[in-house]
């Protein structure tokens, strides 16, 4: 299985945290050795630049508001289509998966794969409650709202999604 | 009867021939075509190489339906339209005939009697273009002048569905045509006209009602008579 | 996202709905004033291409390539009932949101396409664009895998009994008789 | 995919996924067609021809989703020498069971010529021999209609026209086919 990026948004629709791991042929054995974008915010005027990297034609701030567009709309397609209750999973193209997570506080967590992995529901739950909770909300230096990804990225919520992706396979 | 059947050779008689007088201008006059030196003209093949041969139906319901958008750029209402496919069918049709009756040679018979000439059509005929027979041949029992051919899936209908507007029109026009033509040229003159009759099964039958000119049942009369 | 554009082009056709025939002519009433004069045995229809076995196809839309809405129709119970207006806006942003799927491909390769498959809870969907730009859509219940062979068969339909219609006019919704029919029979209604 | 396995295709489609009807019939009523035409237009042979191609175009514009969905084509052709190979061997194939050979391209592999040996359309035809059906009439100028709506619906812009004809006393019948450009993908105009 390939990891290619990882996102968060909170409930104002903010980026509040961008992983992306290198795609290439000796990446896809240890995807995660060298993280590309160790962690960013990537909506917010700080001092982050984001080269554009291989396989990917857009900057990753670029690439988080169109994947946001993207899962705020099929989100809410889903909901129109089956009702409030159905949620959106997951969808592939020919060359990538994006599994989608949204927890009851709109919290949502997005993260872009190869069309070889099983759903990731419960994965991404699981990144919910052991290390954004543990790591993010219950670390008492971490502001209440992240805006701009303040707080997130912390090193144990790095460490803890580095090996938390490793053992998704 | 024409010897060719280019579609140029009657093109301008297809409406009104309905007995086609023979013109041999050009076959005996001298031409001033331009011939292929790879013989590839109509003249060096033989006329049974396609007897057998096949296209794609797909092929003919796309020449079909864009001859029924062209003719109906053309006309006022339904009725205006079916006519005109009448007319293409019958120039197919005139063709068609030759070819079956030059094809079964010295077999080739003379219908003279209304049920003969019927029949023929609804088998003969049918197999040889349609690679079926007509599903029933019936009587109008009312009219002694009508009959009716039924087809349970005209070919030419497959894939088209009439618009509400215009519920009457039946595209089969275009096979009445052909029916016509050969009844025309058996000398049995009649009016073929197709219409939508579904069943349960089969939601696009048609049946052709042929009615026949007065003379022919006429001289039908004459033969039962003697 | 923007949808207004498509959505002023499509607005004034109306929904794809499905129309019977209206009633053919009858010619002679009375069928037993009949005489029969051939023998022409009765013949069966010809075998429908195979149903589908084993799945609940909920609803089939088809987008032309500007995004407009041009079929949507229900097979099961499965999905909400919305308004045309409702599908023709879905239908829009849809299409928005398959053109940016392909731009967000995270891998190097160089012809991206779209969203193919999408999963709810309740949900899976089945996008395929034809190399013309059209879309089809299939809704299925979750978990269906055979998908594929389904919006194959559609395509195929579409090209019989859409395409092939002279009555029919390129990108504009489709009303045709013959194309519900095949398309039911071979979507055959679960109970 | 390489040539001979576009070929195999092409037989395949032909063979196990076409339904067939007679030869004969389509020729007649094609004939018809033009026949009509020459009638509507008064032997004005360039509207004629003009006419045709515009009633082939109509019909490339619907042919190429049969095209697409019989042949199970799904992957775009690479370049035009591809696009002719396919249009020669699966498209030609697939419709009028015929393969006409591809010649004489030109160096910018832009340009090339179909050389039909058999043409079904032109089954059973003689121009008429009023002094300029020969030198006017393309008799089967829907053919190249037909690649243009077609080829125009999966973004290729091209211009297609008969050189020759044998109906016309030409030794060969022969269309030259010439992509004038690729057209752009139509994207949605979205604000992101």
């Amino acid at each position: 299985m390939v990891v290619y990026s990882f996102f968060i948004f909170d409930r104002h629709c903010e980026c509040i945290y961008i992983r992306q791991w290198l795609n290439t042929a000796s990446s896809a054995a240890q995807p995660l050795s060298r993280p590309v974008t160790a962690s960013s915010a990537a909506t917010v005027a700080t001092s982050v630049v984001e080269k554009p990297t291989a396989g990917s034609r857009l900057s990753m701030a670029e690439q988080a508001k169109l994947v946001f567009g993207v899962i705020f709309s099929l989100r809410n397609m889903v909901k129109k289509l089956c009702g409030p209750e159905d949620s959106f999973l997951c969808y592939r193209t020919g060359h990538y998966k994006l599994h989608y997570y949204e927890t009851l506080s709109s919290l949502r967590f997005v993260m872009l794969t190869d069309i070889r992995t099983e759903s990731l529901k419960s994965s991404l739950h699981q990144i919910y409650v052991n290390l954004y909770v543990e790591y993010v909300v219950k670390n008492p230096l971490s502001p209440v709202e992240h805006a701009g990804g303040e707080g997130v990225n912390n090193e144990l919520f790095e460490l803890g999604i580095d090996s938390f992706v490793r053992t998704i396979d | 009867m024409n010897r060719d059947p280019s579609p140029f050779r009657t093109a301008s008689t297809a409406s009104t021939a309905t007995s086609p007088t023979p013109k041999y201008a050009n076959l005996t006059a001298s031409t001033n075509l331009r011939y292929s030196l790879t013989r590839k003209s109509i003249y060096d093949r033989h006329l049974n190489r396609t007897k057998t041969s096949e296209l794609s139906k797909s092929a003919f319901a796309f020449l079909f339906g864009e001859m029924v958008q062209y003719a109906q750029k053309k006309v006022y209402g339904v009725q205006d339209l079916e006519k005109k496919l009448n007319l293409h069918g019958y120039a197919v049709g005139q063709r068609f005939l030759e070819l079956l009756l030059w094809r079964d040679g010295r077999t080739a018979k003379r219908e003279t009697r209304i049920l003969g000439i019927l029949q023929f059509i609804s088998h003969q005929l049918y197999r040889a273009i349609f690679q079926k027979q007509a599903d029933t041949l019936e009587k109008v029992r009312e009219n002694e002048d009508e009959y009716m051919i039924s087809d349970n899936d005209p070919v030419v209908n497959t894939y088209i569905s009439v618009p509400k507007e215009m519920s009457q029109l039946n595209c089969g026009a275009f096979i009445a045509g052909i029916i016509e033509a050969v009844l025309d040229g058996h000398c049995f003159p009649a009016k073929v006209t197709a219409h939508t009759a579904p069943n349960e099964l089969w939601p696009g039958r048609t049946v052709f009602l042929i009615k026949f000119e007065p003379e022919v049942l006429e001289r039908e009369a004459l033969r039962v008579g003697s | 996202m923007n949808v207004s554009g498509w959505f002023e082009a499509v607005a004034s056709c109306s929904s794809a709905t499905t129309n019977s025939r209206s009633q053919a002519l009858s010619l002679h009433p009375a069928a037993s004033h009949r005489e029969n004069l051939t023998s022409s045995s009765f013949k069966p229809p010809t075998p429908r291409p195979g149903h589908l076995p084993n799945m609940v196809v909920y609803a089939v839309l088809i987008l032309n390539k500007a995004g407009g809405l041009i079929y949507q129709r229900d097979f099961n119970p499965g999905l909400q009932k919305l308004s045309s207006n409702d599908y023709l806006i879905l239908a829009g942003t849809f299409h928005g949101v398959h053109a940016i799927t392909s731009q967000i491909s995270p891998t190097n390769e160089t012809s991206s396409s779209g969203l193919e498959v999408l999963e709810s809870e309740n949900f899976v969907m089945r996008c395929f664009q034809t190399l013309t730009g059209t879309k089809f859509l299939i809704f299925a219940e979750p978990r269906q895998q055979n998908l594929d062979v389904v919006v194959r068969r559609v395509y195929e339909l579409y090209a019989d009994y859409v395409m092939k219609n002279p009555f029919y006019q390129i990108e504009m919704p489709i009303r045709s008789e013959g194309f519900d029919r095949h398309l039911n029979s071979y979507i055959k209604p679960h109970q | 995919m390489s040539s001979t396995s576009r070929a195999r295709l092409g037989e395949e489609v032909w063979k196990l996924r076409t339904d067939k009807i007679n030869a004969e019939l389509v020729t007649l009523t094609y004939g018809s067609v033009v026949a009509q035409l020459c009638k509507d237009l008064d032997g004005d042979y360039a509207e004629v021809n003009k006419q045709l191609d515009k009633m082939g175009y109509n019909i490339g514009l619907r042919l190429i989703e049969d095209f697409l969905a019989k042949s199970n084509m799904q992957q775009k052709c690479a370049n035009f020498r591809d696009t002719a190979d396919v249009l020669s061997k699966v498209g030609f194939k697939m419709f009028l069971n015929i393969t006409p050979t591809i010649a004489n391209w030109s160096s910018d592999n832009k340009q090339f010529s179909l050389l039909f040996d058999e043409n079904p359309l032109a089954d059973f035809v003689e121009l008429p021999d009023d002094g300029k059906a020969q030198s006017e009439l393309w008799y089967s100028n829907m053919l190249c209609g037909v690649i243009r709506g077609a080829l125009e619906m999966v973004q290729m812009s091209v211009d297609a026209h008969f050189v020759s004809d044998v109906l016309r006393g030409n030794d060969t019948t022969e269309m030259r086919i010439n992509l004038i450009r690729y057209i752009e993908d139509e994207m949605p105009q979205d604000d992101e």
